[in-house]
């Protein structure tokens, strides 16, 4: 393993900072034959949530120019079998970071509960669901809904706590100080772009949920753009993603200010990509005599 | 253990309107697949998704793909020519049971017999069931049957050739000549449940093939998740071959 | 002229439901070559002010996957030049949309009074730009400053006031009310998303003015879900655009709930992209046997 | 009258590192393209804008381009074939001035050198200087512009070829040879105000080539907008070519 790529971000030991994005990776062990997993700073393995989901009906993705949308929704099977069954088998392979979703402030703390064991090296808050229980108005889209989630789910854990933000906002900024003061660890962003797409062969929306989340390339712009106002609104380290296919992808999010970065959708087009963007990275550090610290937030304005 | 391979395009060739025949050059594939499995076929840079095609035969080195043009991607695969080279990941999903005792039917409409070739490619006590709109569509399915099987029978919607009907009402005359250990069956969902019913009814176990809309293929993005009796299934990992009684319970 | 494809949006007689974005197709002359002017539904010219502006310095365009980022600003000669000289050139040749921007709620209302002339077939106000005047936010992503702009360009133009909506907000639908309850006789969008894109090797923001708006195909599900979405919320004709390259595209904004559609990044890869989406939208609409306003809106859910 | 045309590759080949020779069937284009004119090519259906490249010949039917590969476009341009079709919207920008009283000096540096090629091309009594960073670099244009000029001046950063440093080292000493009546030059920014600069010295008129990014090419969408002596101009379509006077007033 290079140690040029290695790095620390709130206390969690990666070899590269290079991420799997959650909801693209499955848990990790699925992309054992393509990728050394133990060389990715980490994978955050699809949400997980308090009971067991099957997520939305109908077709759950489509293909948009240079991009995707989905609408798996919350599919998983559930915190208990996620501890028995699926922790054991993958905690010693990789940084696991659990990606978690609730329905309620509440939800978030007894999941971060829950997840406060040893194999678990961080939660990730996936604030882009519905308060079911309180209006239904998304955590993410409001900065009081997002700190009460996060300072919940810190008071019920020991490990870092990131915190997912969501792009469909006014404000990133707003939101991401909302979540540092509530005690965020890291913030990780962007999640998905809310999409649709409709046939005009049957004049319905393809997506079985009507909607869905905008990834890939088509949004890589977006995301650079949110990660740089973020990292000039907070303190705490950024894990930014969106859109990262190559390395000189991944090295735009670390000048504009990103700590780690994670790849998502372009894992389906090739499942070895995390390892190519590792070493194209360890490449172009390496040409320039860089380490990664000298280019993290380096943009020159 | 899959892999990506960098494969060569040995021909390229349409063999019936909109339908066309795929050979690539890939030994280390060929000798790997499994009748019934899958590939994920990178299109170009430009696509953000891979696209699932059943590996119709994998022999001699040679693995071969029939696919429909019905969209941007399988539109732009077939634009490509002899030589130039196709990024594959593979061989993907579960396939049948090719080692089953007694004689098995195969039973495909359209694009569904692709996957029904390559178990006939690799058992010897095989018949096929042809179903397809019209002559012009199940001629070249004939022709690639011929060799494998020991019987075909034929069905077009538009009895331009074989029976006139669907797969669904020439089914129970066929399973009164012969007895059957099996019926292995890929089309339209609707056939599918039809078919099952008769094996239902006959007594025959069922396997079918599904297709859904795939990401990773690996199991792990859940775009093709099902229920099935015994819970979530991915039908990319857990399938796409499923005995008929797991995903068409209710 | 197909009659098929006529229609009339808020008084305004249009051939086809196809226009022109402003920004994208100058003042319409300069695609004389490649367009039947009267064939659009209309040109949204670029954006004009009440002095003459020379835009953003540096780079102002980039290519980004599926789409573009642009930072032109709002160079332009100036409402007194737009009267005297390229009015009166252009404004029997097309309906002439014309597209404003202020720095303040006072300048919407001197530009829609000095434009209430003959030959303006309809002011649209570009509400993506800071309130200079007054703090510095962006009217378009505040329900108050929208509707602020809207009512006091309606109080001194007799024209339809078309309100054109930025796509950077938290609930678009919050705006589009806010702006229909203050009169607009019209909406449209969606303007360009803010993005960023970093040169790795300079290590600079690529575009002059650091950050700028992403258009093209890669945002077309985000247009889609806006009109989609504002279409459930407002009764006013909808202007739909934002990615449509083809007449599948549009269809899919027409189906959304957009009575028109206007096509901007496309013009730049296929000048006479619009007359063919005008002529795929008519094989579309002759081979169903429908009208226009039969696919309107008739999105099935 | 502009248009869009579909031609047909000739040829595209690498001259030198990096660099290629392009030349299409393009009629219609070649008799109506003016020296120092552009295109914006489509490189494909996936790529959102145009790019710009200069004319650099326009003779008999063929027009030729000559570029540099820096990215994605002229990259994927590289691959194209003898045979393939290339959709060019043209011919764009006003052009140099042909019908100049006297010799013309042409200085170009690099890429630039390929709207000068079209000067010479145009009118008779033209010498050009030569700048570049290597022989290699230097060595095709020489082959271009040996039919189409009287004198060649040669300078390479590296003394590969010709006299070692930049075209502004050896224009001093060019102009003491000969008397012209003007200079045009294009190359980058840095060396074409080093022209002017030296051209105002010798009371010469200059005029000069300039790039910006484009979108529309039409003058449309202000991408390419300056600041000049006589207000904002579209390089575009006010230019390429401007009085050097214009552009380098301050
Ligand atoms: C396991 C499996 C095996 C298959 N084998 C074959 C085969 O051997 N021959 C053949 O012709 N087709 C086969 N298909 C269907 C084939 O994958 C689609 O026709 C193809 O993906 C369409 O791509 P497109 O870009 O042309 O269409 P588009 O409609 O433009 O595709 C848009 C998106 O939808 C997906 N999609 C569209 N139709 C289907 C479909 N029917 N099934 C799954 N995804 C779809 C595409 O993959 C893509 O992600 C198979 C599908 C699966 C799941
Ligand atoms: C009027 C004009 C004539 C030109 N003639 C030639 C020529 O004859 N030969 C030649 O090799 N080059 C020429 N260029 C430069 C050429 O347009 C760029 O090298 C080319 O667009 C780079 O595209 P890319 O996709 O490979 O690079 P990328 O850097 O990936 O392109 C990204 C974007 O930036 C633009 N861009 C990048 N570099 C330039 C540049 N130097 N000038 C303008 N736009 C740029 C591209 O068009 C594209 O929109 C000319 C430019 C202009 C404006
Ligand atoms: C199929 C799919 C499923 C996803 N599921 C989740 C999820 O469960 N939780 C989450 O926080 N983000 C989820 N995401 C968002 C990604 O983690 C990531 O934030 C986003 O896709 C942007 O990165 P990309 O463009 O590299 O994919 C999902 C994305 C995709 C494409
Ligand atoms: C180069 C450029 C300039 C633009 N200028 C303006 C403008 O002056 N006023 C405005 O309201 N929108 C402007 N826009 C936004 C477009 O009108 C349109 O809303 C947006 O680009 C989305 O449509 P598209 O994807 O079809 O381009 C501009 C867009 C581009 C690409
Ligand atoms: S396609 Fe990803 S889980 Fe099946
Ligand atoms: S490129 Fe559009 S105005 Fe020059």
């Amino acid at each position: 393993m290079n140690e040029q790529l290695k790095t620390e971000i709130c206390g969690i030991k990666m070899n590269t900072p290079i991420l799997a994005a959650s909801g693209t990776f499955g848990f990790g062990e699925e992309f054992t034959d393509f990728v050394d997993l133990e060389k990715l700073g980490g994978v955050m393995v699809k949400c997980i949530t308090l009971k067991p989901r099957a997520g939305n009906k109908g077709v759950r993705i489509t293909e948009t120019p240079a991009g995707m949308l989905n609408c798996i929704g919350l599919e998983n099977p559930g915190v208990e079998k996620f501890l028995t069954e699926i922790l054991p088998r993958i905690k010693n392979k990789m940084n696991v970071i659990v990606n978690i979703s609730g329905n309620s402030v509440e939800d978030y703390g007894e999941l971060a509960k829950l997840l406060d064991v040893e194999g678990v090296a961080a939660i990730e808050l996936n604030i882009s669901c519905p308060n079911v229980k309180d209006g239904g108005i998304i955590f993410g889209t409001n900065p009081k809904a997002a700190a009460a989630v996060t300072s919940t789910a810190k008071k019920f854990t020991s490990k870092p706590v990131i915190v997912k933000l969501s792009p469909n906002v006014t404000d990133i900024t707003e939101i991401a100080r909302a979540v540092e003061s509530a005690g965020a660890d890291c913030i990780s962003l962007i999640n998905t772009l809310m999409g649709m797409e409709i046939n005009i062969h049957t004049w319905k929306p393809t997506l079985g949920n009507i909607t869905g989340g905008l990834s890939g390339g088509a949004v890589k712009p977006v995301a650079v753009r949110m990660v740089y106002q973020v990292a000039q609104a907070v303190k705490v380290p950024i894990i930014g993603m969106g859109g990262i296919r190559t390395a000189a992808d991944a090295i735009e999010f670390f000048l504009a200010g990103a700590a780690a970065v994670a790849v998502g959708t372009a894992n389906f087009a090739n499942p070895a990509v995390t390892m190519e963007i590792a070493n194209g990275l360890e490449n172009y550090l390496a040409s320039r005599d860089l380490n990664l610290r000298d280019i993290i937030g380096k943009v020159k304005i | 253990m899959l892999k990506i391979f960098d494969t060569e395009i040995i021909s390229n060739a349409e063999v019936s309107a909109n339908i066309f025949k795929l050979e690539i050059n890939a030994p280390e594939l060929s000798q790997i697949a499994k009748a019934g499995q899958f590939v994920q076929v990178k299109i170009s840079d430009e696509f953000t998704l891979r696209r699932p095609l059943g590996i119709a035969s994998a022999k001699n080195g040679v693995v071969k793909i029939f696919y429909r043009v019905i969209g941007k991607g399988t539109e732009f695969l077939s634009t490509k020519e002899t030589g130039e080279h196709l990024n594959i990941l593979g061989a993907l999903g579960n396939g049948f049971d090719t080692n089953i005792n007694g004689r098995i039917l195969l039973i495909g409409g359209g694009m569904g017999l692709a996957p029904l070739l390559s178990v006939a490619e690799k058992i010897d006590a095989v018949d096929v069931l042809i179903g397809g709109r019209n002559k012009g569509e199940v001629d070249f399915w004939i022709k690639e049957f011929r060799a494998e099987v020991d019987k075909i029978y034929i069905t077009t919607d538009d009895g331009s050739l074989g029976s006139r009907g669907f797969v669904t009402s020439l089914l129970p005359e066929v399973l009164e000549y012969e007895d059957y250990a099996a019926l292995y069956t890929c089309g339209p969902e609707i056939m599918m449940r039809g078919v099952y019913k008769i094996a239902v009814e006959n007594n025959l176990p069922c396997y079918v093939s599904l297709e859904r809309r795939m990401a990773c293929g690996l199991g792990a993005c859940l775009s093709c998740s099902i229920d099935t009796a015994s819970g979530r299934k991915k039908v990319c990992k857990d399938g796409p071959i499923f005995d008929a009684r797991e995903v068409f319970y209710e």
